[in-house]
């Protein structure tokens, strides 16, 4: 799911097509899947330290980051540069494992966060997660290129047994 | 040698001798400027250019300067006035020539150093020197050097560069 | 008046009838002192005694007052504003007959006495004024004198110097008065030339008598005078060489005529006397001043006796060329040593740093330039050398001697373009055996000059001169 | 002497009460054009010898000169042009090789003026660059297939920092860097003009064939250093000296054909530069007598980075030729970090006419193609691209981005920065504007302040123009716009052209 239009589609798509995706749709939302795909799965990069390239933070606060995460940080940056999303959008991935939330870097796009015991919302507006759970434990707007990640924790789920999934939130992302 | 480092703080003419290309335009600049019209087609054809330019260039093969009046800060030219025409102003440190007092004697061409003070038989022979364009933003050889060889700027002249 | 009542305030305090820097003369050595003395000293007091009745005057510009393209007003270098802006007790008419070396005093010919505890002696030059035989025209007519000196030359008519402005003023009416067609100059040398320039520009002929085998003969040799003299001669001007006055013939009070060595006798209605100056130091008694020829000086312009310093025309400073003290009376030296003697006189420690002998005179529009040892034929030491470019036809000659690859004289006449570039090489002593082939050409300039001392002058850098 | 049938190309027309007879002009000109007769206190030109450098105009304190082609007519013939009839009228005059300075001037297509570039409206915003940061931090060098992390209980971090030994890059702080171009063939103070602009703006200039002068030991930093088949200057010092080596196999003048560089202007200064004695005419031999395959190339690739220890990228420079892109792919292959293919219309000091205007494909198609070929290789992310020949504008710059550069080599746009008139007479080392030319009288003209202070401006401007057009797009970093054809469109191009370059028509939506 995804709101807004992908400037960098061109590159994304250049960069993906390089790894065999086929890129048919006919819409540019296809590229972030297939990217999140090649990211995560093809190249093993792990889901929290995905937002450092898709919304790679900005070169002036790279160069104020410490060394160790700037060496990082800079690494990806040099061989994932045509996988940077650039232009506005927020997105949503998921499958059984995670939800995974993440908005374009300069924040052009509204992204809204809530959590309820082991529940998480995400959506462009709060009124529509306040319409689903009026009172959430807490409720955050994500800065730009600050992901929201919930990696369904299997041990717990198996115990409800009612087909709830329950979300183990300590998962944080890499900060920077 | 005159250039004592002068009690008067000025800004003065400096050349980068590698970067003077022989052209001219000072010369021609500095006597557009002293003429009447101050026209530079009208200075050259009405004032048959008897104008004399205030710098002087001199060439021998690539190389090649233009030099003009260093306004000594213990100026000789001002030591052997006779008649007092040659002064060194005491707030701006620029040496000047006032025609009306000169007589025209040369004892100012007989002790500059520099060789940059001219006879000008044009009016009434008087000495003709560099006024350092008081009245300009920038003296205008500097303005018009092609290649920025001449430059104009406060240099404390007794720090060894 | 102003200027009194501002000196009385200052210097309650001291003995004020003692006078901080007094200063005899009121010229080029004197100005220049004085100036420099305030520029230390912002209120010891100062007070400069001229003899003469004129504010100020530059005795160069004499001759551009006869020929009057210069007026009295113009022919002051320092204006009325100069002495009130730097404090200066300026007296004129006041003649000092005397200096008392041990009392530090001095009396004025009007008696007066002045203590003063630093004094600068200025007080220039003399005319020489050479005993010539007199007698009456012929016609036995009884003359009061038989001879003219130095004592007696002012009241004959038609005898003058031309060392005063008030010798220029006598002449100028003199010759208003008396239609003077040829004025006959004894001694052709400096100021006999000088005297020529302005008479010829006035359109009067000129009988030049000099001594020596050519005009200029101190600082011009034979082809440079040959220039000079060839010009003058064809004015219709004479020029009388290996020559003097035997005789002069005075009638009615006026000089008349006169008679030359070689037995010519000439009519003649002016005569100027021109034939050199001797420094001016009769006041001076008592024998503690150590004079030569003129006061002998050190570096910092100090006489042989504590706080009497002098300088200019009447000094004996330090010649670069002959390495020794020589009397070189001319108007840029006196203005330095008069800077460095009011430095010193105030407590500074200027130094002075030697002069040479250099002289510019314009000539029926030949402009000419000459400065140190020029004139070397005679004492021609084995490392001289002499370069010479000699054009009769467009009136260009241009020498330069060289001693030990130093140039030490240098003649210019017809062109005198960029000739300080010569003056810098003698007085820094600028090594140019490097560039020998050019240093005579006749567009000479800073290029050819040897790399070092050609940086220095171009970019400031190479050698600190 | 037999009649010479070339008539002179320009027309000199002095306005005659505009000139003062100031004789500037008869200074200026290093080809005798003007000459100055005291009698008439009149300037006569002989327009024969002009070459259009438009010196003497420039210099004319009144403006009073003129330089115009003087296009004296032959009957019309749509075969036999102008050009070829000037060219059999000199070639019988000399019977050498003709030859000229700069890059192709034939009116083959220019594919940067087909191509137009997008903008967003409404569906997504564009960035202000005033407002926003803009992004245009390019790096060069050989990229990893994938980057390997370990964990790391450092406290600033929450467990991960980087494993793999990333491969050394170049940092540009604009996606454009000064292409080669010898000390020997421009001046001294064109190259210190050339370097002090690169490192004062943080990007880098190349050394071309000439070397290293030990002027410019001080800007070693931002220095990319050629190695050519000459081997000019070459030793384990000067490898070491620059930040990256650039193996030089062609130039987009002269794709086949070695360097020749006259045996007059190699000075003393030159000579010890490239390490040849001074006066021997410098012939860089085409191909490098060391590699006749691609397998040398990557013994040399290897050579060169064993030499400098692993220590700065090393690349290949070639000239865009018809199947540049399987020869890129080799290239890549070989081990080299970057490629910069250098186009059709590149320039050159001095090469045979026939083989600068008719051998060699335009940039954009090669860099198109090149692209294409990595890409379905799937190791364009191996090795940079750098274009080069000829790029006009930041424009070109962007276009050339968007076809799949990583970077951009302009070295004609630094030259006419400096002062160049494109006269296209380089070789005859009489550069009026003091750049290609070694005689002191000229270089003088080029005072390097001025000349690193316009090439800084060159540079700031076209940055400003990139940013401008990046934010115009909606794109805030370079790297989105890097093979990012979605942004091209082609105008007046056929189906064909299209189809290389990998763009639609204008008109077009994606």
């Amino acid at each position: 799911m995804h709101n807004g239009e992908i400037s960098s589609y061109g590159t994304n798509k250049r960069f993906v097509s390089g790894f065999g995706y086929e890129c048919t749709l006919s819409t540019d939302t296809e590229v972030i899947a297939y990217l999140f795909d090649l990211i995560a799965r093809k190249q093993k990069i792990d889901i929290r330290m995905i937002h450092l390239i898709l919304a790679s933070p900005l070169w002036q606060e790279i160069e104020r980051m410490p060394r160790d995460n700037k060496e990082l940080v800079k690494a990806l940056r040099i061989l994932y540069g045509s996988a940077l999303i650039n232009g506005p959008f927020s997105i949503i991935v998921g499958n059984t494992g995670f939800m995974y939330a993440l908005n374009d870097r300069i924040k052009l796009r509204p992204l809204v966060a809530a959590r309820k015991n082991d529940y998480l919302f995400v959506s462009s507006e709060e009124a529509s997660i306040r319409k689903v759970c009026p009172s959430p434990d807490i409720l955050w707007h994500p800065d730009g290129g600050e992901p929201v990640i919930g990696i369904v924790n299997k041990k717990v789920a198996g115990k409800k047994g009612d087909g709830t999934r329950s979300v183990k939130l300590d998962d944080q992302p890499v900060k920077v | 040698m005159p250039e004592r480092p002068g009690e008067v703080k000025m800004k003065k003419i400096y050349i980068q001798e590698e970067y003077c290309i022989g052209c001219r335009l000072c010369e021609i600049y500095c006597q557009v400027k002293h003429s009447k019209s101050k026209k530079i087609i009208k200075a050259y054809r009405e004032e048959l250019i008897d104008v004399l330019p205030r710098v002087l260039v001199e060439e021998i093969g690539y190389n090649s300067f233009a030099i003009q009046c260093r306004h000594c800060a213990d100026a000789p030219c001002v030591a052997a006035c006779i008649s007092g025409a040659m002064q060194k102003n005491k707030n701006t440190g620029v040496v000047t020539c006032d025609e009306d007092k000169c007589v025209g004697c040369w004892s100012c061409i007989m002790v500059c150093p520099y060789g940059v003070i001219r006879r000008d038989l044009s009016g009434k022979k008087i000495a003709s020197k560099c006024d350092l364009c008081v009245d300009e933003e920038i003296p205008v050889c500097v303005k018009n050097c092609p290649n920025e060889a001449l430059k104009f700027i406060e240099k404390d002249e007794n720090e060894k560069n | 008046m102003k200027k009194t009542k501002m000196i009385r305030k200052n210097n309650t305090k001291k003995n004020n009838k003692l006078i901080d820097y007094v200063i005899i003369g009121n010229s080029a050595a004197g100005l220049a002192a004085a100036e420099s003395i305030r520029e230390l000293d912002k209120t010891g007091k100062i007070t400069v005694l001229s003899e003469e009745e004129h504010l100020n005057y530059s005795k160069p510009m004499i001759t551009y007052f006869l020929t009057g393209s210069v007026d009295l007003k113009r022919i002051s270098f320092k204006d009325r504003e100069f002495y009130r802006v730097n404090n200066i007790d300026i007296r004129i008419n006041t003649r000092v007959k005397s200096v008392d070396t041990d009392k530090m005093s001095l009396t004025v010919e009007d008696g007066s006495r002045i203590g003063f505890r630093k004094l600068l002696i200025a007080s220039g030059g003399k005319p020489i004024i050479p005993r010539i035989r007199a007698a009456g025209a012929g016609s036995g007519e009884a003359v009061s004198f038989n001879a003219v000196d130095s004592m007696n030359y002012k009241k004959i008519g038609g005898i003058s110097t031309l060392a005063t402005l008030r010798d220029a003023i006598r002449i100028k009416d003199y010759l208003k008065k008396n239609s003077v067609k040829r004025i006959s100059i004894l001694g052709g040398g400096l100021i006999g030339l000088k005297a020529a320039e302005a008479f010829l520009d006035m359109g009067i002929d000129i009988n030049i008598i000099e001594l020596a085998d050519r005009v200029l003969s101190a600082t011009f040799d034979r082809q440079a005078s040959g220039i000079i003299e060839e010009k003058i001669k064809s004015r219709g001007s004479k020029i009388y060489k290996n020559n003097t006055i035997e005789e002069v013939y005075i009638t009615k009070g006026n000089i008349s005529g006169y008679r030359l060595n070689d037995g010519r006798k000439m009519e003649c209605r002016l005569l100027v006397i021109a034939v050199g100056v001797i420094p001016n130091t009769g006041f001076i008694y008592g024998g503690k001043v150590k004079i030569k020829r003129g006061i002998l000086v050190d570096d910092r312009m100090q006489t042989s006796v504590k706080n009497i310093y002098a300088a200019g025309d009447v000094a004996e400073g330090l010649d670069i060329l002959l390495k020794e003290n020589k009397n070189i009376a001319i108007w840029p030296l006196a203005v330095m040593q008069g800077a460095v003697a009011g430095n010193n006189m105030a407590g500074g420690n200027k130094k002075y740093s030697g002069g040479f002998f250099m002289n510019s005179v314009e000539i029926l529009q030949i402009p000419s330039i000459s400065m140190g040892l020029t004139v070397i034929e005679d004492k021609r030491e084995k490392d001289m050398e002499v370069l010479k470019d000699f054009n009769p036809v467009k009136h260009i000659y241009k020498k330069i001697v060289i001693r030990n690859s130093r140039i030490i004289g240098v003649i210019l006449v017809g062109n005198i373009e960029r000739a300080g570039i010569y003056a810098g090489l003698i007085r820094n002593e600028i090594d140019i055996s490097s560039v020998r082939e050019n240093i005579s050409r006749e567009n000479f300039g800073i290029i050819h000059l040897p790399a070092d001392y050609k940086k220095h002058l171009v970019v400031g850098e190479g050698i600190e001169v | 002497m037999a009649l010479k049938l070339n008539q002179s190309e320009f027309i000199i027309e002095r306005d005659e009460n505009k000139c003062i007879s100031c004789q500037v002009c008869v200074r200026q000109c290093s080809n005798d054009v003007h000459e100055y007769d005291s009698e008439g206190d009149m300037i006569y030109s002989d327009s024969l010898k002009c070459v259009g450098c438009h010196r003497c105009e420039s210099l004319c304190p009144t403006g009073a000169l003129k330089i115009k082609e003087r296009k004296s007519q032959f009957r019309t013939n749509y075969n036999w042009s102008a050009s070829h009839l000037r060219d059999i009228y000199r070639q019988a005059d000399s019977g050498g090789v003709l030859l000229t300075g700069m890059g192709c001037d034939k009116p083959y297509t220019v594919y940067w003026d087909r191509i137009l570039f997008n903008a967003s409206q409404v569906t997504n915003p564009s960035i202000d660059p005033l407002r926003e940061p803009m992004e245009i931090k390019t790096f060069i060098g050989r990229k990893p297939d994938r980057l390997e992390f370990k964990s790391s209980r450092s406290s600033k971090n929450t467990g991960v920092r980087l494993k793999t030994k990333m491969s050394p890059q170049l940092e540009l702080s604009t996606p454009i860097m000064f292409s080669a171009m010898s000390y020997g063939s421009i001046s001294l103070n064109a190259c210190r003009s050339l370097a002090a602009a690169a490192s004062q703006f943080g990007t880098y200039y190349n050394t071309g064939e000439g070397g290293m002068h030990k002027d410019l030991y001080e800007y070693a930093k931002n220095t990319i250093i050629q190695v050519a088949s000459g081997r000019f200057g070459v030793d384990a010092d000067y490898l070491n000296k620059g930040s990256a080596v650039e193996i030089k196999i062609g130039q987009g003048a002269k794709p086949g054909i070695g360097g020749h560089l006259p045996g007059e202007k190699v000075t003393k200064d030159i000579s010890n530069t490239r390490m040849i004695p001074e006066g021997t005419d410098a012939l860089s031999p085409a191909p490098h007598h060391d590699i006749y395959s691609i397998e040398d190339l990557a013994q040399l690739i290897n050579a060169l980075k064993e030499a400098t220890d692993w220590s700065k990228p090393v690349g290949v420079k070639v000239s865009a030729v018809h199947n540049i892109a399987p020869i890129a792919s080799g290239i890549v292959r070989a081990g080299a970090d970057f490629i910069a293919i250098d186009g059709l219309r590149g320039g050159t000091g001095a090469a045979p006419q026939i083989i600068r205007d008719n051998v060699g494909i335009p940039i954009e198609l090669a860099v198109a193609s090149v692209d294409e070929r990595l890409r379905e290789e799937g190791i364009r992310h191996k090795a940079s691209i750098i274009a080069g020949g000829s790029i006009r504008s930041s424009s070109d710059a962007i276009k050339a981005i968007a076809l799949g550069a990583d970077a951009v080599y302009i070295a004609t746009a630094a030259l006419i920065a400096m002062g160049c008139h494109l006269c296209q007479k380089c070789y005859t080392g009489k550069c009026n504007w003091g750049i290609a030319t070694q005689d002191p009288y000229l270089t003088k003209r080029l005072n390097p302040e001025i000349g690193t202070r316009r090439l800084l401006n060159l540079l700031r401007s076209w940055s400003l123009e990139i940013k401008e057009m990046l934010g115009g797009a909606g794109i805030n970093a370079i790297e989105s716009l890097k093979g990012n054809r979605e942004h091209l469109r082609g105008i007046g191009l056929n189906d064909r052209e299209l189809e290389v370059l990998g763009i639609k028509h204008a008109g077009e939506a994606w």
